[in-house]
């Protein structure tokens, strides 16, 4: 007899509806927490976007990125571009970020498709770095003080009552629900199966049919356009796109974040955009008092040791580590 | 408000915030100020406080990135409710902490941010923010104006970071009426003099002819010119006079840099230093004559231990001295609002080590830089030797009117310790 | 010097892979390991080698025991290991990967590993004609060739080898075997042969050993293996 | 009979190894070819010309009596061509169904669009239900839920061989399918070669001479990168050449 | 006259490009890891050598405990850390990724008890040989003696690697490690102790580079970050296999920029960094030395 399983994934239906319940817990919960909370919370979900652009072109599709920051960059300065030259609403703009790093995504995929490993990470590497000079030496992107970006306060009558962060919050957590649901939606259709064959045995995936260097293009341009969106989410948080807010020190962290949520889940994005917004912030207050060579540099420290530790002990992220000692008892 | 207590203001503490970088690439130097000003404060805590209440100052790192100095400053408003922000460091850094912290909202005065951008003095669009230094553009409008009288036939090169600090330069030598040689307008960006260096700029500086070059970036940048131009034969073939903005000068750095601790350097260090210009707000550091100096080393001294005396520690205490006489001005029951009107009414008066006038009255910082020239042993002092003769202006670029500053300075509050009212 | 093999059990994990298993290989012998896939063998074979470690009993070599050296020790003690699935360094030249076999040798012994490497080369023209070649382009024999050549360089004194006859031609499988057969009794070395083509192996090998969900069911001379209908059927599907 | 595939004059180069020379090989409906020679005859070789990997220097390919380029890897599922590796080729961090369900990559209709949407649980059920087929087909439907390395051996044959065949290919290229497996195994699988003859037409590489023999009507025999002999499998057995290549005295005993 | 200066300029500073290239290539090639980290371990080596020139006032004994430092710190790192992450870490998603992340969390290390120990200041370090350009035809380039110590160094310790790579047991064994641990343990070869090797070697190199390097970008906890974005480039761009690739990789990177940044201006350094590694890479996938791919089936 023939059983056809019900895959354990819940379906997209499902999702949705488990979207929806998140996004009223947050959103009542916002009313709850102090606005420096609200605040961080509002980063967590940018980074948290940012992490799930990772974990889809590096945990799934095998394509390292060292410069994710750099479409993070494209699709804010787009965005802000077009508030400036063009005076086009804020929600229209998040749409342009999405679409303008993807573009980008897949024109420096077409190139990069052709990569792999450490020549990937080398091509990354150096446009995370030529992407914020570039900015720099452009003049209409601003310079240094970059342009404005600002989201302003919740529209009507509203304005007054409901508190800017809670605004922030608000907008940065829809695109972070959004942006997930999306997410799950690819790695749990084909389209995520494919690049997970493509990334364990390319000859064997074009064998079945599969495209490879046009996979690869594909899983560029959509995490691009995630990298976008985690970049117009991160400008809201600042009001302000410039050069110094990418900076290789943020693709750094934001792949750090998908490597200690776990690199081949979208379940561990959260964890890790927590992890990178919380925990420097409570070593620097463990140290603030110190003298001032060890409060400069005994957090770093102990964060890179903390890292090494999470790597060493569980490379694949927490879930998938306490998944392999449940198996184990 | 009536009723509700001030924000970071008890009974016997005010606590202040300050969010700049101390960790990263950009915190060199930099990183010693709020320690400084902390040290500072401590000996005015022991010295019974202000008005009875001790300063508490929460120093937070934001690495010089934008969304880092959100994050902090958030913090100290929201979190920790600190009653002032004081000496935020950076330009990008604190543009973003203007748009997406409540500092406007809710009136936070935000005393003596660290950076010669001119744009923060504008009290319409930001109504509690208070420069320290001299704008970026008075400055090029000094030097142009200094240049235009001691080297009049001679041609003139630059070499200028190649972002809004260095444009704002650009601006003020426009608006001062310097031109430059023809090939003798070289930039370079901020990262790239250390990993490109600046030999291509160096080179080209050198066959432009320009008699007179001027070094408007950071002190890195500054090094690196210097060093390069050792190696195209500068003191011995080649014999420009190099002329140094205030951000690229910082004498510890600068010698640091050069290699004065490092024994097999400091020979060739002196050489390709002595003989350059460079212009300063402050006193020299090195300048221990000088009663402002010698008071702040004695307390780095007792309440900085460990830290050397440099430069940096001097601008932190005397914004330190500058943020205490603030806040005695704002009276027993200090609000924000009487410490922002305070400032504005009395800051031109207060003591501090400054020899121009702080034009606080418009948000504006000091208004004047006087020039100095290191001499053989990496000293700086006044060019004409005596005492330093200060220009002064202002940050537009319509006029260039500079003058040589009638202001005087007022002297040491006895024992460093303030008692204005 | 006899391999003793003792109470030996090795685990993957939860999975038993070889259950209390107790043989000699005799001093001199070709001793063939048969048994479906998946009956332990390979495992067998990691274990002696150092690779993977047992659980209990114990592995006497030269009256030394084994289970607790490392691999690169073994090997110093001569016993080569030529694992299955056409192991060889794919980014290294053929010759390379001859000279890897000989590397551990000292410096004295220089001249005898370029005999070997020679002996290969005649043993497989193959090879010769591949000698420059990285071995990633190799054909799936041609890598197997050299999987057997590099373990041959280092002149074993017990060779174990895991189906060495996977993915050549008939001709080479044959040949293979005669030249072991042939080397064993011109340099007296013992070899363990792993193989699903049982009934080759076990035609130059002197003692069969039969092996069946990690269990040893059957130690015995190869020939009465052979002629055992009964227990062909039972093991070996013939 | 109709004829397939045919290949013709095909010449591959390896820098200066000519590893293919004017070799040519044809493929009738309902047939199965075998293709043998020595190790590094070129086998592989011309399977991989045949399927995109390598790029002959000259050569015709023609299928289902058309003339065509040369295929690149990816295009072959539309062209009713499936192939296995000499390797096994699993997808080792996927699951046994998810590697047959890539197999049927092209039954997918939804495209980028609806996987962002998420609307793809029709297509889902679809290629499961025929990767599920595929599997029960090659006895490994029990297979389905494990991650493909943690097989055993032999069942990772099986697998390799329901990812082929669920495009349901009119042509099928098998690369040493018997290498490494036991008696058992080997037999089940001429077995299953003989019934896939039903609806396919396959090209055979082996060196198991005995599923050879048992299954193929016509051989080609390479030898340094030349067809050396072709013809009814009893023929080219008996022939002195391909004995001296290739067969040694297992020619005997078949 | 112009361009030629650039031209000199470029290979002066691609000398130095070329030296990190050869440390990372050193690690890469036998241990298949990019040490991110050889920025922080090259500059830990270069402020023990500052320590020394400090003390003793003597270039070559502060450079040869540079290298022995490097060396130690080299071992230190495999022995300690590397080995566990690539242990660990073998499944598709994290073999790449998880070393890469380690080696900049060993970076951060580094950085921070360099801080704690010598201080956040940039710090001069001293010359071999006199920083004058060199005197051609009576007209002064930008080329000087100490230029050409570094140029003729870093050919030198290319040379040296190479021909143990190529021509030694050693080398053998290394690039055996490098990709087949398994087969090499079971040649009798000790694969971790040669890994050790390896890093230690690599180590030296970084601190021979730091030294050399340092006198041209100070010496500061993360003065060498950039500079190992430009050295990586380097190293892909020449193919990460090839220690030769590397020294061209080098050169070329560093021409390149200077003529960008000569004629453009600095802004663009960085994109132009970039295009040129897309430009070589579009046309040569594994680099300009770089072997070819395996055959796929
Ligand atoms: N690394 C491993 N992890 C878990 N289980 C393993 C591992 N290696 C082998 N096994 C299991 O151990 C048992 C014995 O495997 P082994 O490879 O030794 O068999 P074998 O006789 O060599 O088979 P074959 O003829 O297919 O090579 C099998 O059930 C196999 O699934
Ligand atoms: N990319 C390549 N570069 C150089 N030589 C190659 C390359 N690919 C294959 N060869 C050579 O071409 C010849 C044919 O190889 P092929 O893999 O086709 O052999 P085969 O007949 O399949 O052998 P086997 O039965 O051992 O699998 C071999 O000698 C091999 O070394
Ligand atoms: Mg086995
Ligand atoms: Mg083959």
């Amino acid at each position: 007899m023939l059983v056809v399983r019900s895959s354990h994934k819940p379906s997209a239906t499902k999702r949705t509806i488990l979207a929806l319940i998140v996004g009223i817990i947050l959103f009542v919960g916002s009313n709850f927490i102090d606005e420096y909370r609200i605040f961080q919370g509002a980063q967590v979900a940018a980074y948290l976007v940012g992490i799930v652009s990772i974990v889809l072109l590096t945990g799934y599709s095998g394509q390292i990125t060292l410069g994710q920051g750099a479409f993070m960059a494209v699709g804010s300065y787009s965005a802000a571009l077009a508030v400036q030259e063009f005076g086009l609403p804020i929600w229209i703009t998040f749409f342009i970020a999405v679409l303008a790093a993807a573009l980008f995504g897949a024109i420096i995929g077409i190139s990069a498709g052709r990569l792999s490993g450490p020549y990937l990470a080398g091509a990354t590497l150096a446009f995370a770095v030529g992407i914020p000079a570039l900015a720099n030496a452009i003049p209409i992107l601003g310079g240094e003080q970059g342009l404005s970006f600002d989201i302003g306060y919740a529209p009507g009558k509203y304005a007054d009552t409901v508190s800017p962060y809670k605004w922030l919050f608000w907008i940065c957590a829809l695109c972070a629900i959004i942006a997930v649901v999306i997410a799950v939606n690819i790695t749990s259709s084909g389209l995520g199966r494919q690049w997970r064959a493509v990334r364990a045995h390319e000859t064997a995936a074009a064998l079945c049919g599969i495209n490879p260097a046009r996979s690869k293009v594909m899983a560029f341009t959509v995490s691009s356009g995630f990298a976008g969106l985690a970049g117009v989410s991160f400008s809201a948080t600042v009001g302000l796109v410039s050069p110094s807010g990418f900076t290789l020190a943020l693709s750094f962290l934001l792949l750090t974040g998908a490597i200690l949520g776990g690199i081949s889940h979208i379940s561990g994005a959260l964890g890790g955009a927590i992890i990178v917004v919380i925990i420097p912030t409570v070593f620097e207050s463990w140290t603030e008092e110190a003298s001032l060579g060890v409060a400069t540099y005994l957090p770093g420290i102990i964060v890179s040791a903390l890292l090494l530790l999470s790597i060493a002990l569980a490379p694949e992220g927490p879930s998938e580590a306490l998944h392999k000692l449940r198996r184990k008892h | 408000a009536q009723g509700a207590a001030t924000p970071g203001v008890t009974k016997d503490t005010i606590t202040l915030g300050m969010s700049s970088a101390q960790s990263g690439a950009a915190s060199p130097g930099y990183n010693k100020v709020g320690p400084a000003m902390r040290a500072y404060f401590n000996y005015i805590n022991e010295k019974g406080g202000v008005y009875g209440r001790k300063i508490e100052l929460k120093l937070e790192d934001d690495k010089y990135v934008p969304t880092n100095a959100v994050n902090k400053v958030n913090k100290l408003i929201l979190r920790d409710k600190v009653f002032a922000l004081v000496g935020n460091l950076g330009t990008a850094t604190h543009t973003a902490a203007l748009k997406k912290t409540p500092i406007i909202k809710q009136s936070v005065p935000d005393l003596f941010v660290n950076t010669g951008y001119s744009g923060f003095a504008n009290p319409k669009k930001y109504p509690t923010t208070f420069m320290y230094l001299p704008s970026y553009i008075m400055e090029a409008k000094i030097m142009a104006k200094y240049i235009k009288d001691k080297f009049p036939d001679k041609k003139v090169g630059i070499l200028y970071q190649d972002d809004d600090f260095g444009k704002d330069g650009l601006a003020g030598f426009k608006a001062g009426g310097l031109t430059f040689v023809a090939g003798g307008t070289q930039k370079y960006a901020s990262l790239s003099q250390a990993t490109v260096g600046l030999t291509a700029q160096m080179t080209a500086l050198k066959s432009s002819g320009a008699e007179v070059i001027i070094l408007f970036g950071v002190t890195s940048a500054t090094a690196v010119a210097m060093r390069t131009a050792a190696g195209l034969g500068y003191g011995t073939t080649w014999g420009p006079q190099f002329i140094m903005g205030s951000v690229g000068a910082d004498p510890t750095t600068l010698l640091t840099l050069a290699g004065a601790t490092t024994p097999a350097l400091q020979a060739a260090t002196l050489r390709s230093l002595t003989g350059a210009l460079s212009l300063s707000f402050l006193p020299a550091a090195t300048d221990t004559e000088d009663e402002y100096v010698k008071k702040f080393i004695e307390i780095n001294t007792t309440y900085n231990k460990g830290v050397p005396w440099d430069n940096n520690v001097l601008v932190g205490m005397n914004q330190a001295l500058l943020i205490v006489q603030a806040l005695r001005a704002a009276g027993e029951n200090p609000t924000r609002a009487s410490l922002i009107s305070a400032l504005k009414s009395k800051g031109g008066t207060f003591a501090s080590a400054g020899y121009s006038k702080l034009e606080s009255a418009n948000n504006v910082g000091y208004t004047g830089y006087w020039v100095g020239r290191y001499n053989s042993t990496g000293v700086i002092a006044p060019v004409d030797g005596g005492k330093p003769v200060v220009y002064t202006t202002d940050s537009s670029t319509a006029n260039g009117d500079v003058a040589v500053s009638t202001f005087t300075r007022p002297a040491m509050p006895a024992d460093g310790v303030p008692t204005n009212k | 010097m006899t391999l003793r093999v003792r109470g030996l059990t090795i685990d993957h994990g939860a999975i038993r892979a070889i259950s209390n298993a107790t043989f000699n290989v005799p001093r001199g012998s070709i001793t063939a390991i048969i048994g479906a896939n998946g009956a332990g063998k390979s495992t067998l074979l990691r274990t002696i080698s150092g690779l993977k470690r047992a659980t209990t009993g114990s592995i006497l070599w030269d009256e030394i025991s084994l289970e607790h050296l490392q691999t690169e020790q073994i090997v110093r003690r001569g016993i080569i290991h030529v694992p299955e699935g056409r192991s060889v360094v794919t980014e290294l030249t053929v010759h390379e990967n001859l000279m890897l076999g000989g590397v551990w040798r000292l410096r004295a012994q220089k001249e005898d590993v370029a005999a070997a490497i020679e002996e290969v080369y005649q043993l497989f023209p193959r090879l010769n004609e591949r000698k420059k070649q990285r071995a990633d382009t190799l054909s799936g024999g041609e890598r197997q060739m050299l999987a057997i050549g590099r373990g041959l360089i280092a002149r074993p004194q017990l060779l174990l080898l895991d189906e060495p006859s996977l993915g050549l031609a008939p001709l080479v499988v044959e040949q293979i075997f005669h030249t072991l057969s042939e080397l064993q009794g011109k340099t007296g070395m013992t070899i363990l042969l792993v193989e699903q083509n049982a009934m080759s192996a076990l035609r130059i090998a002197s003692q069969g050993i039969v092996l069946d969900q990690g269990r040893v069911v059957i130690a015995d001379n190869a020939r009465a293996i052979m002629n055992d209908t009964a227990l062909r059927h039972a093991y070996l599907g013939y | 009979m109709s004829t397939l595939l045919s290949v013709a004059q095909v010449n591959v180069t390896f820098g200066g190894l000519r590893a293919l020379k004017d070799v040519y090989v044809d493929l009738h409906e309902n047939e199965v070819v075998g293709l043998i020679g020595p190790n590094g005859a070129g086998k592989t070789t011309l399977l991989n010309a045949m399927s995109g990997l390598v790029k002959p220097n000259s050569g015709t390919f023609a299928l289902y009596g058309k003339n065509e380029d040369w295929p690149r890897p990816h295009e072959l599922v539309d062209h009713g061509i499936s192939r296995t590796l000499q390797g096994v080729g699993l997808f080792p961090d996927l699951t046994v169904l998810e590697n047959v369900m890539i197999g049927a990559h092209k039954f997918a209709r939804a495209g980028l669009g609806r996987a962002l949407l998420g609307r793809t649980a029709k297509d889902e059920r679809v290629l499961r239900e025929r990767a599920l087929l595929a599997l029960e087909r090659v006895y490994a439907g029990g297979l389905a839920d494990r991650r493909a390395d943690t097989l055993a051996y032999p069942e990772t044959k099986r697998v390799a061989i329901a990812r082929a065949l669920i495009s349901e290919p009119k042509i099928l290229l098998l690369d040493e399918p018997a290498g490494g497996l036991g008696k058992e195994d080997i037999d089940w699988l001429g077995l299953l070669i003989k019934n896939l003859r039903r609806e396919c037409s396959i090209i055979l590489v082996e060196h198991h001479m005995d599923v050879v023999m048992a299954v193929c009507e016509r051989l080609h025999v390479l030898d340094f990168g030349e067809v050396i002999a072709s013809g009814s499998a009893e023929k080219v057995r008996q022939d002195p050449a391909v004995i001296a290549a290739y067969l040694g005295t297992a020619a005997s005993e078949l | 006259m112009n361009l030629i200066n650039t031209l000199i300029a470029g290979v002066s500073i691609g000398a130095i490009y070329s030296l990190i290239a050869f440390a990372l290539i050193l690690v890469w090639r036998s241990t298949r890891v990019v040490n991110f980290a050889q920025a922080g371990q090259a500059a830990f080596s270069t402020y023990v050598g500052l320590s020394f020139e400090k003390a003793f006032n003597n270039f070559w004994l502060a450079l040869l405990a540079a290298i022995i430092a490097g060396v130690l710190v080299g071992a230190f790192v495999e022995v300690v850390i590397v080995r566990f992450i690539v242990k660990r870490a073998t499944s598709a998603a994290t073999v790449t990724v998880a070393p890469v992340i380690a080696m900049l969390g060993l970076l951060g290390i580094f950085q921070g008890v360099m801080g704690l120990i010598w201080g956040g200041e940039y710090q001069a370090y001293p010359t071999a040989f006199s920083r004058d350009g060199l005197t051609i035809n009576g007209s002064q380039i930008p080329f000087s003696q100490n230029d050409l110590f570094v140029l003729l160094t870093v050919v030198a310790a290319m040379s040296v690697a190479a021909l143990i790579f190529q021509k030694t047991s050693l080398g053998l064994a290394m690039r055996a490690a490098a990709f087949a641990p398994e087969v090499t343990r079971l040649s009798g070869i000790r694969v971790s102790r040669i890994r050790t090797l390896g890093w230690a070697f690599a180590g030296g190199a970084g601190g021979l580079a730091g030294v050399l390097v340092a006198p041209t970008t100070f010496i500061a906890p993360n003065s060498f970050d950039l500079l190992l974005v430009f050295g990586f480039t380097a190293a892909v761009i020449g193919g990460l296999d090839s220690l030769i690739g590397g020294v061209l990789g080098g050169l070329a990177l560093g021409i390149g920029l200077s003529v960008v940044t000569g004629y453009l201006g600095g802004s663009y350094t960085f994109m132009t960094a970039f295009v040129l590694l897309i430009v070589v890479l579009l046309i040569r996938p594994q680099g300009i030395l770089g072997a070819r791919g395996a055959r796929r089936a």
